[in-house]
C-alpha cells in the first residue's frame, strides 16, 4: 500500500543534540495524524526534517513515493507540504493580506489565489476584518489562524501544524480543534503536533506516541486514547 | 622618507650597484645604467605618477638615442635603463636622489645627505597672485578677494604663504577657509563666499574637488573676477571636465612649453600630439633626468658620492626648465608660472614672456 | 606535545637566526632586509588585531587610530622634548612603551561603551566610526599635532636600518611569545571562552567585558608600539602615513588569510601579504592592487579558515 | 558669521544639504537591502557606484548617450552583474553563520573594482559635460543645481520604485518575509538564494542610479567609492539598519549635518561631526532615528 | 528553621505585553535536589535565566543564602554561588575538556590555588577523568552534558540549576547522569535545581518537585503529592475529554 508520506527510520540530530533515533512512520492520504509526545521528545524536530528544514542524519522520508532527503526546504514546499512551525512563523512586519498572498507565492497555487483566499476567508471570517492590520498586531488565537490559513492557501497535499494551541487560551483551544475536525471534514490531510495529548488524540484518525526520540507507541487514535498506558508513557511517572 | 614627500614628489634615484636581495629583475646587468624612479601608478597619485613616468621614459629614450652616457670604468658610452616601482628609499640605503615637485619647506628640515632638489618655494609661488594683482589696472584688483586651501600639507604650506603676502601686499581675506578633501559638496562654502560678496578666490586643492568647485559656483551662480588654482587647475581634465567654463581660469605649473628654452616646444608638442591635452609639469620631470644623466657625464662615473656632489653645488645650464644653480644644500629654485586657461589651452602669462598672452577678468557666468 | 615542541624549536631557531643575519656582510643593505623589516611590523599589527578578533570575536576596524597614537606620542613626546631635552629619543624603550600604554589608554575610554553597548557588525562599524573622529582630530589639531603635515623627527639620526629590524623581531617575536602564554594561562582561558560562547564563559565567572577590554587594549599597546617603530622608521609622523586605514585592512588581511585565532596565523599571513604585495609592486606595478583584491576574494572562497585555520565560532 | 546669516542663506544650505543627502540615501537604501536579507555589510556599494559613473561616462563618450537616458541601459546591466555577483561570490558565504566571510569578500571587491577603473580609466577623476552641466535656477531667490535637483528627483523615484516593489509584487513581499524570518519564507516556497540574489541586484541597481546621479553632477575618480560607503554606512545607522525609507532619510539627514556644519563649524570637521552623531546613534539609539519599533537586526 | 539556599520571591517576567512568569515564589533548601516542570513555554528556562542575571526581572527578588542577589552580573551570580548548565550544550568547543572545566575553576569563585584540584575534582566526579585532555569538539553529547555538570561542580557553588540535562541522551546515559546528580548533591552538599521534560526521572531523584504552567507555578509539594494533583494533570495532559 502507498502511503502519502512515509517515514523509514529516520535518524535526526538538532545542533548537537540527537533528537531522533530510528523513527518510521506513515501518513495516508485524508487523514489526521497525530504525534504526541512530552517536551523534547522530538516532535518538532520531526516535524522539520520532513519539511527540509532540518537534514536527517540517516533514514528516509518518501512523500508520494519520491525522497525529500536532499530536497531544499522551498521545493518540498512547492510539491504540496505546507509547514506552520511551532512559533507560527509569521512575518510580524507585513500585513494580514500580505502573509496570505505570500502563501500563494509559487507560481502553480497563484492562480486559484482568489478562490482559496475566500474559503479562508469563510474559514476565518476575523481575518478578513483585519486584511490590512500588521501580522503582529494580532491576538495570539488570531495569529494562529491567519498561520493556518496562509498554510491552506497552498491547497497543501500534508498540512503539517506544530502546536496549534501552544500559548492558546482554552476556549481558543477548543476552537482551534474544532477547526482541526472541520479540515478533517472537508478532507485535508493533516500531521498534527500535539502536546494536548486528549484533545490530539480524540481528533486524529492515527498517533504515534513519541518518547525520548524513539516511537514509542503508535495506532488507531481511539485505542490509544484508552490505553492506560499512554499516560503512563506521556507523563511518566505521573500515575 | 617615502611617505614624507608623498603629494607631487617627483624623483630619479641612481640605482647602480644597489644589491636588491630577491629581486633580480631589478639588479643592473654589466653595461648599463639603472635608474628607479618611484612614482605612484596607483592609488590617488597615479594620475601624476603617469605623466612622470612619461617624461622620464622619453629622457631616457632620448638619452639612449644619443648613445647613452659614457662611463670611464667601461671606457664607453653606456645606455641608461628605467626601472619604475612603486616605493624606495633611497636615504637609507645611500643612493642617490635627484628630486623635483617637492617643497624645499617639506625638503630642507629633513638634512637629506643623498638628495637634490630643484623646485620652486611655496612661498614664492604664494607670492605670484599678488605680483600679478598688482600689475592690473586699479579697478581690476580684487576687493574682496578669498582664500580655500586644502587640509593637506600642501594646502597649509601654501595657506600660510598666501596669508603672510597678503599682508604684505595689502589685501584681507574675506573668506579664508580650509577646504574639505574630496568632500563633493561645497556649497557651504560658495554660499558663505556669496554672502560676503567675495570678487576674487584663490584655490588650492585637487584636481576633483577644484572642478566641483567651479561647477558649484556655476550652479550656485558665484561670479568672481579673478579665479587662481593650484595643485587642482592645472590638470589636462580641469578643462575637458568643465569645458567652456573652465576659460578664464588660472592655473599655476612647473613649466610651460612657452619657455624660451631648448627643447621645450618640442617636449610639449610631443606630449600634446600623445595626450591631446596640454601639460605644465612635464618639462619639469624631463629636466630632472636631464640633471641627473649630466652629472653622471660629468663625472663619468654611477658612483652615488661622486653624482652627489657634482650636482650639490653645480650649475646646469640650459634644460627644459632654464639654468638651475644648485647650492651647498642641493637646492636649486625655479619660477613657479601661472597660466590662464583659454579654448582648452593653458596661456603663460607669468613670468612674463615677450608677445605672449595678457591675463584676461572673468565675465560673471551669466554674460559668458 | 611533541609536534608542538618542534614548532617551538623549529621557531626558535628561525628568530636566532634572523637575530643574527643583519651580521651578515652585506645583508642590512639588501632588499631583503627591507622586507623582513616590514614582515616583523605585519606580524605585530596581525598579532595585535588578532587578539581581539580572533580571541574575542570583536572585529576592531579602528586599529589605525591606535597606530597614529603610538607613533604621534613618539613623535610629540620626542619633538616636544617632554622627557626633559637631555633625553635621547630615537630608540627609546621610555617613548616606546609610552606608545603603547597611550593607545592601550584610548583603547579603554573608548572600549569600554563600544564593548559593553555593542557587539557584532555594530562594534566593528563603532570602531571605524571611532578611527576616523581621531583621524579628523590630527588632521584638525594645528600645532599641538602638527595638522595634515604632521611632525617631523630628525632624520639625521638614521644609520641604518638594523635597529628597526631588531626591535621589529624582538617585538614580533615577544608578542608571538606572548600569545602562545596567553593561551595557557589563565587569562587566556578566559579569552578563548569569550570567543567560543561567551554566555556560557559569563555563567562561568569570567567578566566578559572585562576580559574583553584587556585584549583590546592590550592589542592597542602593540598596535602602537608598532606605530612608534614605524615613526622611528619615516621620521615624518603625519595623518596621510599613519591614521590611514589601510593600518586596519593590512592586520585584518593579514590575520584572516593567515588563520585567525591561531598563535601563528598572523605570522604567515604576515609573511605571505609581505611577499605577494613586495612581488606584485616590483612586477606589475600598476596592477598590483587589483592582485590583491583577488587574492582577498579568493582567499575568502577557497580557504575562509585562512592559512592556518580559522575559527570564529563566538555565539551570540 | 553671524553677521551675514540671512533666512535665504539659512534656505539656501538646507536645501543643498537635502539634495546633496539624497545621494548618501540611496547608496543607503541598496545597504539596506543587502543587510535585510543577508545580514551583511556591503562596503563596496560605494565603489559600485563609482563602476556605474564610469559606465556612464563611457556610454556618453563612446556613443554619445545622454547620461540621464543611459540610466535605461545601466539600470538593468547592474541589476544584471548584481544577480551574478551574488551567484558567484556571495552564494557560498550567505550560508555560513561567520558573517566576517561575507564582509572581507567585499573588501576584496572594492580593492578589485577600484584598481580595475583606474587601470581602464586611468586614475584622473573625470567628469561628463553637456549642456545642463552646471546650470542653475532660481526660486525665491535660492539658486538651486538643475543636475543636483534631477539628482534629487533619481534618489526619490528609485526609492519611491524600491519601496513599491517591496510593497506591492510578489517577490519584494517575499523579500521582505525573507528579511524578518528566512525559515518561514522558506516554508512559504521562496527560495532564499533567489532573494539574496534579488536583494543584490536591487542593490546594484540603485547604485546604477546613484552612478548616474554622480556622473552627471560631479568629477569622480576610482577611489572616491569608499568614502562614499562610509557616508552610505552613516546615512543607514541614522535611519536604521534594515530600513528602506529610514535609509533615505538617514541621508538626507547626514546632508544636512555636512552642510550646516560644514557652514556653521569648519569644512573640515564636517566628517568628525557626521562620525560622532554615528557613534551616538549606534550607542544610544541603534534601531536608527526613523525606526516605530524597534526590529532586531 | 534554617535559611533556604535558593529563594525567589514574587519573580514576574514579562517580553513586551506578555507576562511570562508571574509572581513566582520558589525555594531550594540545604541538600535538597528540587525538579521543576511544565509543558513548553511554562517559563521555566525564563525563571533560569532570571536566577542567572541573563534577564532582569520585572519585579521580585531572588536571594542566596539570604543574601539579594538580584541586580549582579551574570559573572557575580556565578561567583557567589550559583553554577548552571544549558539545554544546548554550551561548551567551549575548541578548548579540551579539562580546559573547559579549568575557566569555571579559575573564575568560578573558588579559590584561586585550588584552582587545579577543584577542577580534577570535577572530571573525577563526573567521570570524565580519563577524557581530560580531549577537544570538546571531538566529544559525544552525552559527554559534554557531563563536561558542563563538571564545570558547574568545579566553580565550587552552593547551587546548581541543571536545564534540561537529559535531553537527546539514551537510557544509560540517562541513569549515568542521574548517578552524577546524586553524587554531586551527597558528595559536596550541594542544592540542585533542576528543569527536566523526562519526569520519571525528576520523580525518582527529587526530593522536591515544583510545576510552572504558563508562568504560574500550579503545584509545589513531593513527587507523590505531585503525581495525583488534578492542575498537573490538567496541565499535562490537556482538558479532560467532555
Amino acid at each position: 500500500m502507498n502511503h502519502l508520506l512515509e517515514i523509514k527510520d529516520l535518524s535526526v540530530a538538532y545542533g548537537d543534540v540527537q533528537a531522533l533515533w530510528d523513527v518510521s512512520a506513515h501518513v495516508d492520504e485524508g487523514t489526521v495524524v497525530s504525534v504526541v509526545g512530552a517536551n523534547g521528545a522530538g516532535k518538532s524536530t520531526l516535524m522539520r526534517a520532513i519539511s527540509g528544514l532540518l537534514e536527517p542524519l540517516s533514514g528516509d522520508i518518501l512523500f508520494r513515493g519520491e525522497t525529500l532527503v536532499g530536497v531544499p526546504a522551498q521545493e518540498i514546499t512547492a510539491r504540496g507540504i505546507s509547514h506552520v512551525p511551532e512559533g507560527r512563523g509569521l512575518f510580524t512586519q507585513l500585513t494580514v493580506q500580505e502573509n496570505l498572498e505570500l502563501g500563494a507565492y509559487l507560481a502553480h497555487v497563484r492562480p486559484h489565489f482568489a478562490a482559496s483566499l475566500d474559503h479562508v476567508f469563510t474559514l476565518f471570517p476575523k481575518l478578513k476584518e483585519r486584511r490590512g492590520q500588521k501580522a503582529g498586531s494580532l491576538s495570539g488565537g488570531e495569529q494562529q489562524m491567519l498561520a493556518i490559513g496562509r498554510a491552506l492557501i497552498a491547497r497543501p497535499k500534508l498540512l503539517i501544524l506544530d502546536e496549534p494551541s501552544l500559548g492558546l487560551s482554552p476556549l481558543v483551544v477548543r476552537q482551534m480543534f474544532e477547526l482541526i475536525a472541520r479540515l478533517h471534514d472537508e478532507g485535508v490531510t493533516l500531521l498534527l503536533v500535539e502536546q494536548n495529548i486528549r484533545q490530539a488524540l480524540k481528533a486524529a484518525d492515527r498517533a504515534y506516541v513519541l518518547q525520548t526520540g524513539h516511537v514509542a507507541m503508535q495506532g488507531e487514535a481511539a485505542a490509544l486514547l484508552e490505553n492506560p498506558q499512554v499516560q503512563k508513557t506521556y507523563m511518566g511517572a505521573l500515575d | 622618507m617615502t611617505m614624507v614627500l608623498r603629494g607631487m614628489l617627483a624623483g630619479l634615484i641612481l640605482w647602480c650597484g644597489l644589491a636588491l636581495g630577491l629581486f633580480g629583475a631589478a639588479q643592473a646587468a654589466d653595461g648599463e645604467i639603472v635608474i628607479g624612479a618611484p612614482v605612484s601608478l596607483t592609488g590617488p597619485l597615479a594620475a601624476d605618477g603617469q605623466e612622470q613616468r612619461w617624461a622620464y621614459e622619453l629622457a631616457v629614450k632620448d638619452i639612449n638615442e644619443a648613445g647613452g652616457i659614457f662611463i670611464k670604468e667601461a671606457g664607453k658610452k653606456l645606455p641608461v635603463r628605467l626601472v619604475v616601482a612603486g616605493a624606495i628609499v633611497a636615504e637609507k640605503y645611500k643612493k642617490f636622489y635627484m628630486m623635483t615637485t617637492c617643497f624645499p619647506f617639506m625638503w630642507s628640515p629633513q638634512n637629506f645627505k643623498w638628495s637634490a632638489l630643484f623646485f620652486f618655494t611655496a612661498p614664492s609661488a604664494a607670492e605670484v597672485p599678488f605680483k600679478i594683482w598688482n600689475d592690473l589696472p586699479e579697478a581690476d584688483r580684487p576687493k574682496n578677494p578669498a582664500l580655500l586651501s586644502e587640509d593637506t600639507p600642501d594646502g597649509h604650506g601654501f595657506g600660510e604663504g598666501f596669508r603672510a603676502f597678503a599682508k604684505q601686499y595689502g589685501y584681507t581675506f574675506a573668506v579664508d577657509e580650509p577646504w574639505a578633501v574630496g568632500a563633493k559638496d561645497y556649497s557651504a562654502n560658495i554660499l558663505k563666499m556669496k554672502a560676503n560678496n567675495v570678487d576674487a578666490l584663490l584655490i588650492f586643492g585637487s584636481p576633483s574637488d577644484s572642478i566641483t568647485l567651479v561647477r558649484q559656483m556655476k550652479e550656485l551662480g558665484l561670479s568672481v573676477k579673478y579665479l587662481h588654482g593650484w595643485k587642482g587647475t592645472w590638470t589636462g581634465e580641469f578643462a575637458e571636465a568643465l569645458g567652456s567654463d573652465s576659460d578664464y581660469v588660472i592655473s599655476d605649473g612647473f613649466w610651460s612649453q612657452d619657455f624660451p628654452f631648448t627643447g621645450s616646444k618640442e617636449l610639449g608638442e610631443c606630449y600634446t600630439a600623445e595626450f591631446h591635452k596640454p601639460s605644465v609639469t612635464i618639462g619639469a620631470f624631463y629636466a630632472n633626468a636631464q640633471v641627473l644623466f649630466r652629472a653622471i657625464e660629468r663625472v663619468g662615473t654611477t658612483d652615488s658620492a661622486a653624482v652627489r656632489d657634482a650636482v650639490v653645488g653645480g650649475e646646469y645650464k640650459d634644460t627644459v626648465v632654464g639654468d638651475l644653480q644648485f647650492n651647498d644644500a642641493g637646492l636649486a629654485l625655479i619660477e613657479s608660472t601661472a597660466n590662464q586657461w583659454w579654448e582648452k589651452q593653458q596661456m603663460l602669462f607669468y613670468p612674463p614672456v615677450d608677445g605672449g598672452w595678457q591675463v584676461k577678468m572673468m565675465k560673471p557666468w551669466g554674460e559668458r | 606535545m611533541t609536534r608542538e615542541k618542534r614548532i617551538i624549536g623549529l621557531s626558535a631557531i628561525i628568530v636566532a637566526a634572523l637575530a643574527l643575519l643583519p651580521f651578515v656582510p652585506g645583508a642590512a643593505d639588501s632588499y631583503l632586509f627591507f622586507l623582513l623589516y616590514l614582515f616583523f611590523l605585519y606580524t605585530i599589527i596581525g598579532q595585535a588585531w588578532n587578539l581581539v578578533a580572533g580571541y574575542t570575536g570583536q572585529i576592531s576596524l579602528g586599529q589605525h587610530a591606535f597606530f597614529g597614537l603610538g607613533a604621534y606620542t613618539a613623535a610629540l613626546v620626542w619633538s616636544r622634548g617632554l622627557f626633559g631635552a637631555e633625553h635621547v629619543y630615537y630608540f627609546d624603550p621610555l617613548t616606546l612603551i609610552a606608545s603603547g600604554l597611550v593607545a592601550a589608554a584610548f583603547a579603554l575610554v573608548i572600549g569600554f561603551p563600544l564593548l559593553s553597548k555593542l557587539r557584532g557588525d555594530y562594534f566593528a562599524l563603532g570602531t571605524l566610526g571611532f578611527g576616523e573622529i581621531v583621524r579628523v582630530a590630527f588632521v584638525k589639531g594645528g600645532s599641538y599635532t602638527g595638522g595634515p603635515f604632521g611632525i617631523v623627527l630628525p632624520s639625521s639620526l638614521y644609520e641604518s636600518l638594523r635597529p628597526h629590524y631588531w626591535l621589529g623581531l624582538g617585538l614580533a617575536a615577544g608578542l608571538t611569545l606572548l600569545i602562545f602564554w596567553i593561551r595557557r594561562s589563565s587569562l587566556g582561558l578566559a579569552l578563548v571562552a569569550i570567543r567560543d560562547d561567551e554566555m556560557a564563559a559569563s555563567s562561568n565567572g569570567v567578566n566578559v567585558l572585562k576580559y574583553k577590554l584587556v585584549a583590546f587594549a592590550l592589542g592597542a599597546f602593540f598596535t602602537g608600539m608598532a606605530g612608534c617603530l614605524q615613526a622611528y622608521y619615516l621620521f615624518h609622523v603625519s595623518p596621510e602615513g599613519f591614521l590611514n586605514l589601510n593600518w586596519t585592512l593590512y592586520p585584518i588581511l593579514i590575520a584572516v588569510i593567515g588563520g585567525s585565532g591561531t598563535v601563528l596565523g598572523p605570522v604567515i599571513g604576515a609573511l605571505a601579504v609581505t611577499v605577494v604585495f613586495s612581488y606584485a609592486n616590483i612586477f606589475f606595478p600598476e596592477l598590483h592592487p587589483i592582485f590583491s583584491g583577488l587574492a582577498i576574494i579568493l582567499v575568502m572562497l577557497f580557504m575562509p579558515n585562512g592559512i592556518m585555520r580559522l575559527r570564529f565560532r563566538g555565539r551570540a | 558669521m553671524l553677521d551675514i546669516l540671512s533666512v535665504r542663506l539659512v534656505v539656501e544650505i538646507f536645501i543643498n544639504g537635502v539634495l546633496f543627502g539624497a545621494m548618501y540615501g540611496v547608496a543607503a537604501v541598496g545597504l539596506s537591502l543587502i543587510f535585510g536579507t543577508m545580514r551583511i555589510i556591503f562596503i563596496a556599494q560605494g565603489t559600485i557606484i563609482v563602476l556605474a559613473a564610469y559606465v556612464v561616462y563611457w556610454l556618453f563618450n563612446t556613443f554619445g548617450l545622454d547620461p540621464y537616458l543611459s540610466l535605461v541601459v545601466v539600470a538593468p546591466l547592474a541589476f544584471a552583474t548584481g544577480a551574478t555577483t551574488y551567484r558567484f561570490l556571495f552564494r557560498k558565504a550567505a550560508a555560513m553563520a561567520d558573517k566576517n566571510t561575507s564582509l572581507l569578500i567585499a573588501v576584496g571587491l572594492m580593492f578589485l573594482v577600484q584598481n580595475v577603473i583606474s587601470f581602464v580609466w586611468t586614475p584622473n577623476p573625470k567628469s561628463i559635460i553637456t549642456s545642463y552641466t552646471a546650470v542653475g535656477f532660481e526660486v525665491f531667490g535660492s539658486r538651486i543645481s538643475v543636475t543636483r535637483s534631477i539628482s534629487l528627483v533619481i534618489a526619490l523615484a528609485a526609492t519611491a520604485a524600491v519601496v513599491l516593489f517591496l510593497r506591492r509584487t510578489l517577490v519584494g513581499k517575499a523579500v521582505r518575509a525573507a528579511s524578518e524570518n528566512m525559515q518561514a519564507a522558506m516554508l512559504m516556497g521562496i527560495d532564499p538564494h533567489r532573494v539574496n540574489a534579488i536583494a543584490f541586484a536591487i542593490g546594484f541597481a540603485l547604485a546604477g542610479a546613484a552612478g548616474v546621479a554622480l556622473a552627471t553632477t560631479y568629477p569622480f575618480d576610482p577611489y572616491y567609492g569608499f568614502s562614499f560607503a562610509l557616508k552610505a554606512l552613516i546615512a543607514l545607522a541614522l535611519g536604521g539598519i534594515g530600513n528602506v525609507v529610514g535609509a533615505l532619510l538617514g541621508g538626507i539627514l547626514l546632508g544636512l549635518i555636512e552642510s550646516f556644519s560644514s557652514f556653521f563649524i569648519s569644512a573640515g570637521w564636517a566628517d568628525a561631526i557626521a562620525y560622532a552623531v554615528f557613534l551616538l546613534v549606534l550607542m544610544f539609539r541603534p534601531e536608527g532615528l526613523f525606526a516605530t519599533s524597534f526590529k532586531k537586526a | 528553621m534554617p535559611e533556604p539556599v535558593l529563594k525567589l520571591e514574587r519573580i514576574t517576567k514579562r517580553f513586551g505585553g506578555l507576562t511570562v512568569l508571574s509572581s513566582v515564589d520558589l525555594q531550594v533548601d540545604a541538600n535538597q535536589i528540587v525538579g521543576l516542570i511544565g509543558p513548553n513555554g511554562a517559563g521555566k528556562s525564563t525563571l533560569f535565566n532570571v536566577v542567572t542575571a541573563l534577564y532582569r526581572p520585572e519585579e521580585g527578588i531572588v536571594f542566596l543564602d539570604g543574601k539579594r542577589i538580584t541586580g549582579a552580573p551574570p559573572h557575580r551570580i556565578c561567583r557567589l554561588g550559583v553554577a548552571r548548565t544549558f539545554q544546548l550544550v554550551r561548551t567551549y568547543l575548541t578548548m579540551t575538556a579539562r580546559e573547559n572545566v579549568m575557566v569555571a575553576a579559575v573564575y568560578g569563585g573558588g579559590a584561586m590555588a585550588d584552582a587545579g584540584r577543584a577542577c580534577d575534582e570535577a572530571l573525577e566526579l563526573v567521570g570524565l577523568a580519563a577524557s581530560r585532555d580531549l577537544i570538546t569538539e571531538h566529544m559525544t553529547l552525552s559527554a559534554r552534558r557531563l563536561l558542563e555538570m563538571a564545570r558547574a561542580l568545579a566553580s565550587r557553588p552552593r547551587v546548581i540549576l541543571l536545564d534540561e540535562p537529559m535531553a537527546g541522551l539514551n537510557a544509560s546515559e540517562i541513569e549515568e547522569m542521574i548517578q552524577v546528580i546524586r553524587r554531586a548533591r551527597d558528595e559536596r552538599g550541594l542544592s540542585v535545581l533542576w528543569v527536566e521534560h523526562k519526569v520519571d526521572a525528576i520523580m525518582r531523584v527529587c526530593d522536591r518537585v515544583v510545576v510552572l504552567d504558563h508562568g504560574v507555578k500550579i503545584s509545589d509539594g513531593t513527587p507523590a503529592e505531585t503525581i495525583v494533583n488534578p492542575k498537573v494533570i490538567e496541565a499535562y495532559l490537556g482538558e479532560p475529554s467532555s
